[in-house]
C-alpha cells in the first residue's frame, strides 16, 4: 500500500466545475464526483431543491501525492476563497494494483 | 372580467398555492429532482413546438420583426433602470445580479399566460415563444457588464465566455430547437403529437406548479433577508415593467394575446437562467437574495394578479 | 362472476406480477427513485382531483356524513383488536407498529378498485376519496399510544408532534388539497384536465404497479423472519376487516361502489406513511417486519382476490 | 420516395438531431438519470403491449415461426462473422464485445422504424417485438464464447452464469412480460390503455430520441480514439447486415412492413445490455469503444439513413 | 491548514433528520448532506426501494473542531444507539481561506 | 471509541457489485453503497450519462477492524486490478454505541 493524500471539496455544483477546471489544469486526471450533495455552510442552505442545482453542492474527491496536491492547493484555496466551499485533506493508503 | 379572474380558479393556480400551503404546514409533500426537470424540459418542448406549428402558418411581416426587436431591446433596457434602482440599497454584486433576473423572463409565467389566453380562448402568434427565447439571455450581459463597470474589476472574466454561455443556454435552444421544429415538421406531425404537446399540457403544468409552490414556499423563508425595499422592489418592478409592456404593445398595435403575452415576458423575472450564469460570473453575488425575490415574490405575484390585471387592462384600452 | 375475476386480466394487475415475476428471476429490471414517486404523485392528484369533481355535483347528505365518520372510527378501532391479536406473539414495539399499518390504508389499492369499478362502469362517490385522506392518520396516533401505554415509556415522545406529522403528511395533504381543487374549478377545467387525469389514468397505474411488483418481490424475501403467524395475519386481517367493513357498508345502505371502496380502506394496510411515521416515533419496531407484511401479504391479496371477492359478496348481499 | 424520406421531417429525427446539436455547441442542456430510465420502460412497455394486442389477432403459422427462428439464427450468427472482420484490427476482448454488440439489437432503432411504418400506415406483424425479445441475448453468449476460446482463458466465467443474465436481462422480461399481457388482455382493455400507449406515444420517442442525441453527441467525442478502421466499420457492418436481412425477408417472402423490421434488427446495435453484460464478463474489453461505436455511429446511421434507405430497396424489390 | 476532526454519520433518512436537528441544538451551522445512500449493518438491508426513504441511508459530513465535536458527541451516541448508524471520526487538515 | 480501518472502494457501478460480493464471502456484513458517483481513471471518463449503468461509479464505504480488512484485502486487490477502480485505506475513530 502506498501513502496518498485524500482531498475531498464540497462546493456548489456550478462552482465544482470550475475545481474540476483547476484539477485537469494542473493534470490532475483522475478523480470521482458525488453529485447531488446538499449541506449548510458560510453561504447559507443549500437544500437541493430548484429548477438549476444553483442549490446544490458537489463533492470531488482526489487521492494523489502529496506533490501533486501542492500544485493545485493555492488556485483551489484562492477560488474557494471567492466562490465558497470547503477543502479537507487527510491521509490515506492506496492499496495499489 | 368575472372571466377573466376566474383565472384563480384554475387547476394550476390552485395547485401552486397548494404547493405553498404544504410547505407553510411543514408537510413533507416534495417532488424531488429530477422530476422537476422532466416537467420543464416537457413544457419548453411542447410550447417551442406549439409555437413553431403556429408560426408556419403566419406570415412574416413587419409587425412581428418589430415585436421581436422590442423584445430583445426590453431585455437589455429593463437591467439599466433597474440596476439604478437598486445600487444605492444593495452591493453592486447584487444589484447586478438582481438587474439581470428582471431583464430576463421566466417561462413558466409565459406559459401560465399561455394557458390563461387559451382558456379564454384567445388566439396568440407562434413567434411569441421566439421572443421568450430571444429574451432570456441578453440581461445576463448586460448584468456582468454593469458589475464589471462599477466594481472596476475587469478580472478574468471574458465576456466571450459569458456570451456563449447565455446563447448555449439549455432552456433557449430547446426552445428555439422546438420552434424550428416545430415549424418545419408539417401539419401531419403536428396532429400526431397533440396528445403529447396539447391534450396533457395542462396536467402537465398543473404539476409543474404544484412543485413550483413548493419551491416558492421554501423560497418564502429566505426573504427575511431582504428587508422591505427589495420586497417592495419585487412587486413595483414587475408593475412598471408591465406598464411599459402595455404601453409598447399599444405602440406596435399588438392583438390583446400578443399584447399580454410581450407584457407578461417584459414584467416576469428570470429563476432559472439567470442565477446558474450568475453563479459563475459573479459568486460574489448572493443566490439567497436574487432567487426569492424573483421566485417567491414576482413570480407568484404575476401569476395570480399580474396575468388577470394586465390582460384586463389591456382589453380596456383595446375597447377605448 | 366471470366479468369480476377478469379482474386478473387487467393490465395493472398483469405488471404487477410481472414484477413479482421479474425479481423472482433475478432480472435486473428496476425503476429508481424518484420515477416511483412521481408515479404517486400523479395517481394521488388524480384520484383526489377526479373525486372532488365528482363531489361537487353530489347533495352532502347523512349518509355521507355517516360513511365518513365511519371510516375514520374504523381507523381508531381497527389497531386496537389488530393489537390485542398480535401482542402475544411479537414484541409491544412491533405489534403497535402492524397494528397502526393495519388501521392505515393504501392508496394504491383503493386506487386499484376505483379502477376496477370503472371497468365494471359502477359509479362511487368523490366523498370516498375523503373518506381515504381521512383514514390515512389516526391509526398512527393509536399505534404510538399503545406502545407508550404498554411500554410504560412516556419518554420524550410528545403526542402533538405525531399529530402534526400525521395530519401534514404529504400524501393526505395532496388528496385533500387536489380534493378541494377539484370541487373548486368547476366543469370546463374538469373537462380540460380529463386527458392528464382520466384518459393516461390507467397506464400510469400500470406503470405503477409493475414498480410496486418489484418492490413486493424484493420485500417477499424477508418475509422468512416473519413467522407463520404473522404471514397468516398479513391474510386473515384483512379478511376480517373486509367483513366488518361489508357489514357497515350493509348497515349505512351503501351503493355497491362506496361499499366496495369502504370495505378495501378498512381491509387495506398502509407501507408509506406508517412506515415513515412509525420510524421516527417508535424506532425501536422492525421495518423489516411491517413493511414486507403490509407490502408483500396484504397489498398483493387484496389487489388480486380481496377487490373482485368483496365486491362478488356485496352483490350476492345486495341482491338478498 | 420524398414521403420515405420525409422521415428525415419527423419530429423524433429532429430532436435527435438537437440533442446532438446541443452537445456540439457545448449547451448545458442535459436529461439526467432516472428520465431516460422511464422513458424506456415507457416504450418497452407501450411496444411490447401493443404487439401482444395485435399478435392475439394473428394466427400462428409457418411464417411467423421461420421468422422468429431467423431472428434468433441471425443473432447467434452475426457475432462471427463480425469477429472474423475484427480480431485483426483491435484486440481480441474488443474484438469480442463489438462482435456481440452488433448480433444483439437496439430497440430504440427497432422502435423508430415502428413509428416510421405507422405514419406509412403500413401494418407489421406483433410477432416482431417477440423477435426484438428473443434477439437480445443470444449474442452476448457468442461474443464470451469466442473470447474465452481465442484468448485460450477458461477461468472463472460460467456460461451458466451469463446465459442466466442474458435471458433474465430487464429489456427482455420487461417486454416479453407486455408482449404476453397485450396477448391475455382483451380487446376493452387495449382501448382503455391506448391514450397512455398510442397517443402520447410519439410524443415520449420524441423526448427520449432528444436524450438520445444528447448522449451520441457526448459519446461522439470518444471516437476519436476508434480509429478509421473501426468508423468505416460502424456504417458498413449495418449496411451489410440490412442487405443480408433483406435478402431473408425475401427468401421468407414477408410482407414490406415485417420485412423493414427484420432488416433494421438485424442491421442494429445494442449499446444498453450488451455493454452491461460485458462489464460483468468481459472487464478486459473497452467500453470506451464498443459503446461510442454503436451508439454514436451505427445508431444514428440507422434511424437518419437506414431506416428510410432500407425500406426503399424493400419496396423496390417488392415491385419487381 | 488547520486540523479539524472529521465526523461522517451514516444513518437512515429519516434518523438522520434527527441527528441534523441534533447538529444544530449544539450550534454546528455547517455540514453537509449526500442523500440516497444504501448499506448494511445491524438493522438489515437498506437497498433504497420504495415508496418512502424507509429503507435509505444519508450520510452527513461535519468538519469541525474537537471541542465542538465533544459537545454533541454524547448526545448523538445516545441518539445512534437507539435509532441505529454509524459515525466516525478521523483526523483532517483544512485547507482554510 | 474504538479505532477501526475506514475502506473506501470507488470502482464501476457494475464491477462494484462483485465487490459487494467479495465483502460478503468475507463475512463482512456491515458496509454503505453511494450510488451514481461520477469520476475520471485510468479507464476513462466515466460520465454518468447512458442508459445503463455502464459509464458510472459507485463508492462502498465499509468500517472495520484492522484484521478483517487483512482478510478481504489481497482478493479485493486482484479483483480492481482487473476490473478497474480504486480502494483507500485510512484510520479513523468509532463513535461506539
Ligand atoms: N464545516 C463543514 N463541514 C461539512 N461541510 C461543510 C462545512 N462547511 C461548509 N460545508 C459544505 O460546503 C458548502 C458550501 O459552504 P459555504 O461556502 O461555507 O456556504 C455547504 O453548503 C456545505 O455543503
Ligand atoms: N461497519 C459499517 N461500515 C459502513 N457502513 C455501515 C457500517 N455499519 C453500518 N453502516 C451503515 O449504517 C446503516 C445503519 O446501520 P445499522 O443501524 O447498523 O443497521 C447501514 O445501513 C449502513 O449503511
Ligand atoms: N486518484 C483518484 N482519486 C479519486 N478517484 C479516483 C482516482 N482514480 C480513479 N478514481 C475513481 O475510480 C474510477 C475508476 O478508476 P479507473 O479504473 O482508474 O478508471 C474512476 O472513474 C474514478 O471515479
Ligand atoms: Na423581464
Ligand atoms: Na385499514
Ligand atoms: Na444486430
Amino acid at each position: 500500500m502506498k501513502p496518498l493524500k485524500k482531498i475531498e471539496i464540497i462546493a456548489g455544483a456550478i462552482e465544482s466545475k470550475k475545481v474540476e477546471k483547476i484539477l485537469k489544469e494542473h493534470q490532475i486526471t483522475d478523480y470521482s464526483v458525488i453529485t447531488g450533495v446538499r449541506g449548510r455552510g458560510g453561504r447559507g442552505d443549500r437544500d437541493g431543491d430548484g429548477l438549476t442545482d444553483a442549490f446544490q453542492n458537489r463533492m470531488l474527491i482526489v487521492a494523489c501525492p502529496e506533490e501533486d496536491f501542492e500544485k493545485f492547493k493555492e488556485p483551489l484555496r484562492n477560488f474557494l476563497k471567492k466562490a465558497g466551499g470547503i477543502c479537507l485533506v487527510s491521509d490515506v493508503m492506496w492499496l495499489n494494483h | 372580467m368575472n372571466e377573466i379572474f376566474g383565472n384563480l380558479l384554475n387547476p394550476p393556480i390552485l395547485f401552486f398555492f397548494l404547493g405553498i400551503l404544504a410547505v407553510l404546514i411543514k408537510s413533507d409533500l416534495d417532488i424531488p429532482q429530477p422530476i422537476p426537470k422532466l416537467l420543464s424540459v416537457y413544457l419548453l418542448l411542447a410550447i417551442g413546438f406549439k409555437g413553431g406549428a403556429e408560426l408556419a402558418h403566419s406570415a412574416v411581416g413587419p409587425k412581428m420583426i418589430f415585436t421581436l426587436l422590442t423584445a430583445v431591446a426590453m431585455s437589455f433596457i429593463t437591467p439599466l433602470y433597474a440596476f439604478i434602482v437598486l445600487r444605492k440599497k444593495v452591493s453592486i454584486y447584487d444589484a447586478g445580479a438582481i438587474a439581470a433576473t428582471y431583464g430576463s423572463i421566466s417561462a413558466v409565467t409565459f406559459i401560465t399566460a399561455s394557458s390563461f389566453l387559451q382558456d379564454l380562448e384567445v388566439a396568440y402568434g407562434g413567434h411569441m415563444v421566439a421572443a421568450m427565447a430571444l429574451m432570456e439571455s441578453p440581461a445576463i450581459i448586460v448584468g456582468v457588464f454593469l458589475i464589471r463597470k462599477f466594481t472596476k474589476d475587469y478580472g478574468e472574466t471574458s465576456y466571450g465566455g459569458i456570451i456563449k454561455e447565455a446563447l448555449t443556454n439549455g432552456s433557449v435552444v430547446l426552445l428555439l430547437g422546438s420552434l424550428i421544429i416545430g415549424m418545419l415538421v408539417g401539419e401531419k406531425e403536428v396532429v400526431n403529437m397533440k396528445p403529447f404537446t396539447d391534450y396533457i399540457f395542462k396536467g402537465m403544468l398543473t404539476l409543474f406548479l404544484l412543485d413550483m409552490g413548493l419551491l416558492t414556499g421554501k423560497r418564502m423563508r429566505s426573504l427575511r433577508n431582504a428587508g422591505l425595499y427589495l420586497l417592495g422592489f419585487g412587486v413595483l418592478m414587475p408593475l412598471f415593467n408591465a406598464v411599459l409592456g402595455i404601453g409598447l404593445s399599444l405602440l406596435l398595435q399588438l392583438e390583446p394575446g400578443n399584447a399580454l403575452l410581450l407584457t407578461i415576458l417584459v414584467a416576469s423575472a428570470s429563476y432559472i437562467a439567470v442565477p446558474a450564469a450568475m453563479r459563475m460570473s459573479v459568486p460574489e453575488a448572493n443566490p439567497g437574495l436574487y432567487v426569492p425575490l424573483s421566485l417567491a415574490v414576482t413570480f407568484p405575484f404575476n401569476i395570480i394578479v399580474g396575468i388577470p390585471l394586465y390582460y384586463q387592462v389591456i382589453l380596456w384600452i383595446d375597447k377605448m
